[in-house]
């Protein structure tokens, strides 16, 4: 009875969590098209049905499932190659502490360089086509995952290893039975952070040579001022963005890191 | 064996020619392997060159002025392409009808590139001072159209296809508009290890010319889908392009001659008075 | 729903579902009698240990010898370098001056023949509770690490609370999972850092009654550090009080109250004499660090 | 004697910091100087030197100067509007729980979509010169901030509440001594994230009709390719960036929330 | 550098700061005899809490009437609802039914008038030991607070950390800190939490005559909570023992144990009887609820 109380009480939860949500959007809509009506301008401001009237059209020609593909294939490009790098060197950091003085002084350094202010050396350093923009997107995603996986790795409490040397563990078992799973939670949310701004950065890393995705999609708009194309990449992006991290959530709560989510 | 060659063009109509020459297959009947890259801005397709990831571009005259200002004979003329047009557009209710108009007003310019230089001269012309008379405001190509449907800038320098899109959509007005010529370059130590590829690109160009001069109607659908343009006005302004009149390939004349040898010192003579260009540099260097 | 403790006498079970020959990694404990023994098994010899810059020791020329077999209480007030002794005996920390022998031989380093319940939190929180108790038995490479896992917790009455996860339990269980997690590997010496600390007087005396049959059974060597001094003198064969800035001892208390032990001993006239002896000592020692 | 000694002993792990960084950078100076050199090509990579003598051109003629006084004009502006916006949205939301339902669904949707995606609109809507370029730089630091701010709102414990009333505190008093302390932990930290991608998104908000500042300054030596100027840009945001980030880490241990840090 | 606890009988200085004439906000305590009173300072009648969608109450249909001056100890298995009927009578949580009278008036949320010493860290972390303490004083706009905060954190003997963040001090530190803040405001009734818990059992001991030693000066009304058998029989006149799932009283224990008491009554015959007592009592709770 209790559980069948609970689950009534978290399913009302989520009920009212979501009609609050659509109350939300809908009020937003409203005052976008009140605005838009004010204005009378569809370049300023496109009213939400044209808008909507663009996606269908959008969708109906195949072009923005293309240009979602293309993103997408970008993002998770940078997104793997920056954590394959991230990863590993934040967790050897965290254990030596000599490279870690001699590291991090330059990652200091170089963490507040925008992935936009790389496009002209990505270019020089890797060509054309789609290396840059791997490139950008994994400039961009690298730095949340290499610190909070830095954090997860100097994390590590004593005590836990002290626990597991004296119940016999070996430095095999004591790597991935305790350190590994000591930092994950820190690494995977190192990786939610990461995804967002590789994500963020797609936009950036199409600037260069693209001929495809959202952020080539909104650039090509604008030189015709087509802004409910605008409008609709914005929107895209903030939608699968949101999709992305929630999901990612998700995953990390049920799967990844259950420990630190009892229940 | 068929020679390697990668071909880099920007966005505007200058792209035409290279889309071509992709799509209905010309670069293979000369023996090319061509790969494309098209880009949205000037600057990512200079650096891709300057990086050797690119062999040959279209462009016009500037980028390759700057670039051969920083890195002395790394690039030559082999081709010229015709032209289309930029424009000063003003707003629909713009009382301006001349550049004497704009005295004190604001006109948008992106800086540094071939529609800076030929406002400074057009300015010139009409003895009005670039710095003093008119205010001019930095603008990526991007931001231009904005810009002036904003009414953020009195006029603006813009390129064709949107000079024809504006028109058409804001009902902008051109008050004055210049030749845009285009160009080809490639790159100086591509062009020693292949002087025969670079032969055969010129020709393939040439075909291309041809093809878009007798097909128009392909061609244009071709280019405007990968602006993604309306290809009606990709069409319209094919007329603009005198080599596109061509009714057969020998009336096409795209090889660098003594005529495009003295266009170029003038330009970069210009350039260089008027500060686009840094450095001197000696016009022999920049043909064969 | 709640479920009582049975008596570890009644269990036949946990003593069977060991190795009936002496495994390989199992460190078989010597059938002792019942009471403290002569044979060391643990020895320290003028134990110092200094942390960092600080110029009090936490520990100074500590020199004590525990039998086999033998239950020890350490008591003393909070700072005084119980946990400080515990970790040296344990081979986390390495004293700066005099040794640590264990069965004779110097201690190198931690060693699963070491059981330790921590003071604080330290189960692995991404484990399991039965996970986290049958780690030990799992390095060992017994394969009914699960089994002996399953009994521990039946033992400590959290049966019932096995797959959940550390954070999902209350301190008191946590620190029970921690006592079952040290015996699973039926160690030959205990090192117990206030593991009744967490537990509320009632589950605490419970517990208590457990240890001691536990302990009756297999005879381990016990160091048992609390700072409730009738919960050293119902437990211990010796009490052994610590003094404090620089951490060292006091005085040492020999318990002769028969066992077994049931919690009317503490209404004895023996118990409460040894009470008052050691309260006096202790008063002492507060008085000079309560600040 | 033992402060002495604890003061020495911290004088020497900063003293080793300090070397294990010198090394760090110089072997990364090291690298970049013999990759040049290897390259051969000063539109390529330009060797540090070249880059030190283009600084050395660029104080000299004061135009340096001058771009990076534009360029943190820009960031503290838009910093501070979206401080000002963020905080108060954030705590308003923190002790709503219906605001909170209605807005939340909206700001998790806004927030993927990169500063640079909001370029079109921040023209159209707010016209050329310093506005969008304060829209944008507000636009990175509102959600770091907000998200923030509005964890430190939620983090508020029943139990200070309980205490402080009491022992008589009024309304007033349960909002200036329990409720915003209790929150200022969370908005200081948000306020440093905030800082850091206002700072990086000044580069974006550049691209937009500003005629001075470090973004332009790289977008204008790219057309000209002056690689060295490039590098010039990008070192200076690094450097700067690390820097303003250090000192908000230091006002927020020693000044703002020094509990948090004892000793 | 230890510094001893000055008994405050020495200390006239607390009672002298204090406004001579009553001050309009502070609640002035009457002059009682030291013995329990009839007059009801606090009463519950038939208070039942419920948390959520749990189909146990926390706290069910209790009722307790508790005099003037009185010192009640509250004692209880964890969990069994002691915290909740605290924070009850504090007026943090409003019952589902039954009724609180606080001076025979409905109580109807926290006030000056009730300072309550909390089981978890409740310090807050912003201030510094001294402004914790001068917290409540401030509110009541006594201009002296600061001089009245560094006096009660010298009978906690805790004058020397009077500047530094909680954060900086140890558990046992904070909880003493938390008791000189509720003491600051000198509320007619004092509820407190476990107060001791983190304490060692030396330092706990002294302050148990500390608090016995303040209460017999102001005689505030005291609710005190505490699993500590002994701790709640040395303390208290009255002490109710609760029962579990769900929540109330099982029984009570008057004490009739003569004051003053100091250390020595813990070997006392009287003392070990009611010890006895209560022990069986709460056996047979802790025996149901053990799990
Ligand atoms: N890692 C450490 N670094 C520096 N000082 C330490 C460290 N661990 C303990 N100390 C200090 O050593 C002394 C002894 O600490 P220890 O933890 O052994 O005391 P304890 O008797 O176990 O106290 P408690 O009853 O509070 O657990 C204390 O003064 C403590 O502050
Ligand atoms: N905020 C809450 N929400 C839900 N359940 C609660 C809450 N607070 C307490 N409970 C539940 O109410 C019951 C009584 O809790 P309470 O904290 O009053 O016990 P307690 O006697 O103070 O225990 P302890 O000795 O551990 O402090 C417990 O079952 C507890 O889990
Ligand atoms: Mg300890
Ligand atoms: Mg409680």
């Amino acid at each position: 009875m209790t559980v069948a109380l609970q689950s009534l009480r978290k399913f009302k939860g989520v009920a009212v969590a979501i009609t609050l949500g659509a109350i939300g959007l809908s009020l937003f809509a409203g005052i976008w098209t009140w605005a838009s009506a004010h204005l009378g301008n569809d370049v300023l401001l496109p009213s939400p049905l044209s808008v909507l009237s663009t996606y269908a059209e959008l969708i109906a020609d195949g072009s923005l499932a293309k240009d979602i593909g293309a993103s997408i294939f970008r993002v998770f490009a940078g997104f793997s190659i920056a954590s394959t790098i991230a990863v590993p060197l934040a967790l050897v950091l965290a254990y030596s502490r000599i490279l870690r003085g001699l590291v991090m002084p330059l990652i200091a350094l170089i963490r507040p360089i925008p992935p936009i202010a790389w496009i002209p050396l990505a270019i020089l350093w890797m060509g054309l086509g789609d290396p840059p923009s791997y490139f950008i997107t994994s400039i961009a995603a690298f730095f949340p995952i290499f610190l909070n996986a830095f954090a997860g790795g100097t994390s590590l409490q004593q005590e836990h290893v002290n626990a597991a040397r004296s119940l016999g563990a070996g430095p095999f078992a004591l790597l991935t039975k305790v350190m590994l799973p000591s930092a994950l939670p820190m690494i995977v949310t190192g990786l939610r952070i990461g995804l967002g701004q590789a994500w963020m950065a797609v936009v950036t890393a199409e600037l260069i040579a693209a001929q495809s995705g959202l952020g080539y999609m909104i650039q090509i708009s604008r030189l015709s001022l087509e802004t409910s194309r605008v409008l609709v990449g914005m929107t895209v992006i903030g939608l699968l963005g949101a999709v992305m991290i929630g999901s990612l959530g998700v995953l990390e709560r049920r799967f990844i890191v259950p420990w630190n989510y009892p229940r | 064996e068929d020679a390697k060659i990668r071909i880099g063009y920007p966005s505007g109509m200058n792209g035409q020619v290279p889309v071509v020459l992709e799509k209905a297959g010309i670069a293979q009947k000369h023996q090319l392997t061509a790969e494309f890259t098209g880009f949205q801005y000037g600057p990512p397709m200079m650096e891709g060159l300057v990086s050797g990831q690119l062999d040959a571009v279209v462009t016009s005259f500037l980028p390759p002025l700057t670039l051969s200002a920083k890195a002395p004979g790394s690039v030559k003329f082999v081709a010229t392409l015709g032209q289309s047009s930029h424009a000063l557009l003003v707003p629909k209710d713009s009382s301006a009808k001349s550049l004497i108009d704009l005295k004190s007003k604001k006109i948008g310019v992106s800086v540094g590139s071939e529609s800076h230089l030929d406002l400074i001269l057009a300015l010139k012309d009409a003895k009005l001072d670039a710095k003093t008379d008119v205010e001019l405001v930095n603008l990526q190509p991007n931001e231009l159209p904005a810009a002036l449907e904003k009414g953020l800038v009195d006029a603006a320098l813009i390129r064709q296809p949107q000079v024809l899109r504006l028109e058409e959509s804001l009902g902008a007005k051109k008050i004055q508009s210049w030749p845009f010529r285009f160009t080809s370059i490639v790159r100086t130590e591509y062009l020693n290890s292949n002087p025969d590829a670079v032969k055969r690109y010129v020709e393939a160009l040439k075909d291309a010319v041809l093809y878009i001069a007798t097909n128009p109607d392909q061609a244009a659908t071709w280019f405007a889908e990968s602006q993604r343009l309306d290809a009606a006005v990709v069409k319209k302004l094919e007329s603009e392009n005198p080599l596109y009149a061509a009714k057969s390939r020998d009336d096409i004349k795209i090889e660098i001659d003594d005529g495009f040898k003295k266009l170029l010192a003038e330009r970069l003579a210009a350039a260089i008075d008027n500060g686009l260009v840094k450095s001197k540099i000696d016009p022999a260097s920049l043909t064969q | 729903m709640a479920r009582g403790v049975s008596p570890i006498h009644q269990r036949a079970d946990y003593i069977e579902t060991a190795p009936t020959g002496p495994a390989p990694h199992l460190h078989v404990v010597d059938p002792v009698p019942s009471h403290a023994q002569q044979k060391p098994r643990l020895s320290l010899d003028g134990v110092t240990v200094n942390f960092g810059a600080r110029a009090v020791s936490a520990v100074q020329d500590v020199s004590l010898t525990i039998g086999a077999g033998e239950f020890v209480a350490l008591l003393g007030p909070s700072g005084c370098g119980k946990s400080t002794l515990l970790n040296v005996m344990a081979g986390f920390c390495t004293p700066v001056q005099g040794r640590v022998l264990l069965d004779g031989e110097p201690l190198t380093g931690p060693s699963a023949k070491c059981g330790v319940v921590f003071q604080k939190h330290s189960l692995f929180p991404w484990m399991t509770a039965l996970d986290n108790v049958a780690f030990g038995p799992r390095r060992l490479g017994l394969t009914n690490a699960r089994q002996i896992a399953q009994d521990l917790l039946d033992i400590v009455g959290l049966a019932h609370v096995a797959n959940e996860w550390p954070a999902s339990l209350s301190g008191g269980m946590q620190q029970r999972v921690g006592i079952a997690r040290a015996l699973a590997t039926r160690p030959p010496v205990l090192l117990m850092d206030e593991p009744f600390g967490a537990l509320d007087a009632q589950t605490r005396s419970l517990m208590q009654e457990e240890l001691l049959s536990i302990w009756d059974k297999l005879r381990p060597t016990v160091v048992f550090v609390t700072h409730d001094i009738e919960e050293a003198i119902f437990l211990a064969d010796r009490v052994v009080v610590m003094q404090t800035y620089p951490g060292r001892i006091a005085r040492e208390f020999a318990i002769d109250i028969p066992r077994p032990r049931s919690a009317e001993v503490l209404n004895d006239h023996a118990f409460i004499e040894r009470r008052r002896e050691i309260t006096d000592v202790i008063r002492v020692e507060a008085r000079k660090t309560f600040r």
